[in-house]
C-alpha cells in the first residue's frame, strides 16, 4: 500500500470542471498552499469550494478566486476579501455563509455517514430560513444537512504512505475532518515517516480516509497578524 | 481609563477561578489582560485550542499557533489541540463556562447582531452563532454607542440576528446591565458616567436597579 | 486547577440513587475498575447505566448487576450475562439494546450539543420501530436522540490535575466518548502527570470534559479471550 | 477440508488489495488466515482499531489490546487507534470497503438476521446493524444449514432482522450466491457439492448461473 505521489501536480491531475472540493486551514493557518497552486495550475472551472475562510490577495484560496475558477463557496468567514464580494454581488459567485460550527459538523457528517443533525446555531436567525426548526426540551434546533465533496485538499504535518496523518498545532482545524469528507483525500504533509513511525495512540487521520499523500515543497508558512508581547515582557 | 480597558477590565471581574472562557476578536481578547492574579482561566479558541497562552516573544511567532483572530499565540502547561470539529462539539455541547463577544446591536431580549450590516462589506459569521447559542453565560462587551453617539443598544435589533435570546450580560464603558423578562436592568455604572447618560445613549427604557453601584 | 480527588471513594461520594451513570469500556478493556469498586461499596440503588457491555460475572458491572443496582441500562451487547437475563426476563430490569454505532453517536451526541441525528443502522429492524423514519437521497434513516449521564466513569491511561486525558491502544473505546457526555465526568488513570507532559496535539480528551481525576489502585487487568499464535508462527 | 475452513479461504478470494475490511467474529475472523500472498488487507476492528494483526506471542498478550471479539491480538506497522464514535463514523460512512459476518438467516432479497431469537439468550446487536447498513459491500460467510440440516437461506427471514437488504453475497461451503433483484443466484459450487444438493439446503429457489463454477 503505497498513496504517495511524486508531487501535486500528479495529485490533483484528475480534478475536472465542476467539481466540489474541501480545503482545509483556518485562515492561512495549516492549508494545503502546494496543492492549491497545482489546482490553479490545473486552470479547471466552475469549481464548486468548501472552505472554511477564502485566502486573503495573491495566498491560499484567493489564487483560485482570482484565477476565475470558483462557481460557488461554502465557507463561514471570508472576511476583507474585496475580489470575493465584487464576485457576489456581480452573480458571478454563488456564496453560501453557514455559521462555522455548522459547518464543522456538517462536513464530519458527510464523512461520518450521517445525512442530517440538529442544531441550536443560527435558531432564529435567517441562516435558519427555509430550513426545518424542531424543538427538542423546549428549545429550537435548525436541521442541517451533511457537506461531502469530489476531493478533499488537506494539510498535515507528518504521514506515512498509509495515509495516517497527525496535524501540527492549530495547523489541525478543518483538515482532519474534511480527510473524512472526501470522495477522493488529498494530504498534502511536511515530511512522509515510516509506517509505524507515528504513534498508533495519536494519529488524528487513520489511513483509511486518505488516497493519495504528497510531500509538500518547503514554502515559508503565512502569518496573518503577527502579534508579539510588549518589548518589557 | 480608556473606554475600551475600563469595558475589558469590568467584563474580567466576570471571570471565576477554574472557568473555561471563549474570548471574541477586539475588547473581549483583551479581558484576557486582566485576569486577577492568582486564578486560573483557561481560554477555549474555536480553531481548536485549549489552553491559549498570550502572544509570543518576537522572533518566537510560530504560524502554526494562531487563535480564532488569527494571531500568533503561545501554548501553556495543559494546552490541547483538537479539530474544528471538536472544537465546536466542546462549544455546542455547552461545556464553555462564558464566551465575551463583541456586537454591533444587542436588544431588551437578548437578541444579538454581530455579523452582518446589509450593503455593507460581506464576511461572514464565523464561530458567533455557535458561541451565543451554547456558551453557558454569554456577556455582550462593547463600547455602548456608536462613535457618532447612536445607540447599540435597543428595544430590537435592526440588523440580521446572530443569536436570538442568547445574550446575559451587556458591559459597556458606561454601565454593565443584566437581561431579564422585564427587560434591561441597569445595575452598575461607569466610573464617571449617570444614569441619565446611560440611558440618552440607550434606544431603550432601562430597569434602574434598586442599587445601582458603581464599577470600581 | 486541581481536579485530583484522593479516592475512587471520594470521586464518587455523591453519586446518589437513582443517577444515570455512563461506564466506559469495551468488554472488560478500558473499564473503571476501582470507580466501579467504589460505586457498588456506596449501596445506591435504581441506577440507569449506559455502557456497551455489562462485564461478566464478579468483574466489572457484573458487581454492580449482583449488588442489585441498576434498574435500567442501554448498551449494545449483553453477552453471556445469564443474572442479566434472569432480571429482565423477571421485570426487575429495563433493558434497551442499541446498535453499537448508534449507541457511540448518541452519546457524542449529547457531550456536543446535538439532540438528534439521522442514521441508517437498524434501519427496518424492529430497533426502529416507533422512531422517526426519513428518507434522504432514497434511502431510510432512523432518527436517534442524544444521550447524556449524571456521572460518566472513564478510564484512561494518563491524565493531569486540568483533566486531560489519554488512553491506550483500543482500552479507549467508548472512554473519550462518554467523557464528553457527563455532567460530571470522573476519569481513573493509570498515570497522574505534570500539565504540560502530555503531548498538547495527541490529547484525546481535553480536560474541559473532566471534573475529577483518581489514580487507580494498579489492579491486574482482565483479559476476556486469552488468543495466541500457534507454538511454531 | 473442514468446512468452515472452505468458506473463510472462498472468502478470502474476495479480498482486493489495499481493501479496508471488517470482519465478524467465528468464521469471518479466520479469512484473515487467507489472505493471499503479496495483498495487502488492512483490518478494521469496531473498538476503536485499524490495522489489526495476528493474535500475539504467547506470553506477550496486553489487555488493553483486543478486537471486536474480545480476543488479544497486535498491531502492525500503521496501526492506528481510536474512540468507538469515531470507528463507527468510519464504518457508517462507507470507508470500509467489506465487511464480512455470520448469520443465523439471509433471505433472497439480502435481508439479514444475526443477532436475536425470540426466546433464547438476550446477546445484543453489537456493532452489527452498524456495519451491515454502510459498509461498501456486506457479505455473509457461513455453513449453509443448521446442525440439523434446516436451512438458513430463506425467501423471507423469520427471525427479527439486522438490517434490511443489506447483503451483496453469501458464501457457504457449498455455494456462493449473489443477492440480486430476481433472487439468489448461485455462481460457484463447493468442491464436492452438487447443484441439487445446494437447492435441497436452501429454502429458496436458486437460480442457477449459466456457468456454475467451482470454487477452487
Amino acid at each position: 500500500m503505497n498513496k504517495i505521489y511524486p508531487s501535486a501536480e500528479a495529485a490533483v491531475a484528475d480534478i475536472g470542471d465542476g467539481a466540489t472540493i474541501m480545503i482545509g486551514g483556518f485562515g492561512l493557518c495549516g492549508i494545503p498552499e502546494d496543492l492549491i497552486a497545482a489546482t490553479v495550475a490545473r486552470g479547471v472551472k466552475n469549481l464548486h469550494t468548501i472552505s472554511n475562510n477564502m485566502g486573503v490577495d495573491h495566498v491560499g484560496m484567493g489564487l483560485m478566486l482570482e484565477a476565475g475558477m470558483i462557481a460557488s463557496h461554502i465557507g463561514s468567514y471570508v472576511g476583507e476579501n474585496k475580489l470575493l464580494e465584487e464576485m457576489v454581488l456581480g452573480g458571478r459567485l454563488d456564496l453560501t455563509l453557514v455559521p462555522q460550527g455548522t459547518l464543522a459538523e456538517r462536513i464530519r457528517a458527510g464523512g461520518a455517514g450521517i445525512p442530517a443533525f440538529f442544531t441550536p446555531a443560527g435558531a432564529g436567525t435567517i441562516v435558519a430560513e427555509g430550513k426545518e426548526i424542531r424543538e427538542f426540551k423546549g428549545r429550537s434546533y435548525v436541521m442541517e444537512e451533511e457537506l461531502t465533496a469530489d476531493f478533499s485538499l488537506v494539510k498535515a504535518w507528518r504521514g506515512d504512505r498509509m495515509g495516517n496523518l497527525v496535524y501540527r498545532k492549530t495547523a489541525r482545524n478543518f483538515n482532519p475532518v474534511m480527510a473524512t469528507a472526501g470522495r477522493c483525500t488529498i494530504a498534502e504533509v511536511e515530511e512522509i515517516v515510516e509506517p509505524g513511525e507515528l504513534d498508533p495512540d495519536s494519529i488524528a487521520t487513520p489511513g483509511i480516509y486518505v488516497h493519495r499523500v504528497v510531500r509538500w515543497t518547503g514554502y515559508e508558512k503565512r502569518i496573518e497578524r503577527r502579534t508579539v508581547r510588549g518589548g518589557g515582557q | 481609563m480608556d473606554p475600551r480597558e475600563i469595558i475589558a477590565r469590568r467584563a474580567a471581574r466576570e471571570l471565576q477561578d477554574g472557568f473555561y472562557v471563549n474570548l471574541g476578536i477586539g475588547i473581549p481578547t483583551m479581558v484576557a489582560n486582566y485576569v486577577p492574579e492568582g486564578m486560573e482561566v483557561i481560554l477555549q479558541s474555536e480553531n481548536g485550542m485549549l489552553g491559549v497562552g498570550p502572544y509570543p516573544v518576537a522572533g518566537t511567532e510560530d504560524a502554526d499557533l494562531v487563535n480564532a483572530g488569527k494571531e500568533t499565540v503561545t501554548e501553556i502547561p495543559g494546552t490541547a489541540y483538537f479539530s474544528s470539529a471538536d472544537s465546536f462539539a466542546m462549544i455546542r455541547g455547552g461545556h464553555v463556562n462564558l464566551s465575551i463577544l463583541g456586537a454591533l446591536q444587542v436588544d431588551r431580549q437578548g437578541n444579538l447582531a454581530n455579523w452582518m450590516v446589509p450593503g455593507k462589506m460581506l464576511k461572514g459569521m464565523g464561530g458567533a452563532m455557535d458561541l451565543v447559542a451554547s456558551a453557558r453565560r454569554v456577556i455582550v462587551a462593547m463600547e455602548h454607542a456608536t462613535k457618532s453617539g447612536a445607540p447599540k443598544i435597543l428595544d430590537a435589533c435592526t440588523l440580521p440576528l446572530t443569536g436570538s435570546k442568547v445574550v446575559d450580560t451587556i458591559i459597556t464603558e458606561l454601565a454593565v446591565m443584566r437581561v431579564t423578562v422585564e427587560g434591561l436592568v441597569l445595575e452598575e455604572l461607569g466610573p464617571d458616567a449617570t444614569v441619565e447618560q446611560v440611558q440618552r445613549l440607550t434606544g431603550t427604557a432601562l430597569i434602574v436597579a434598586e442599587s445601582v453601584r458603581r464599577m470600581f
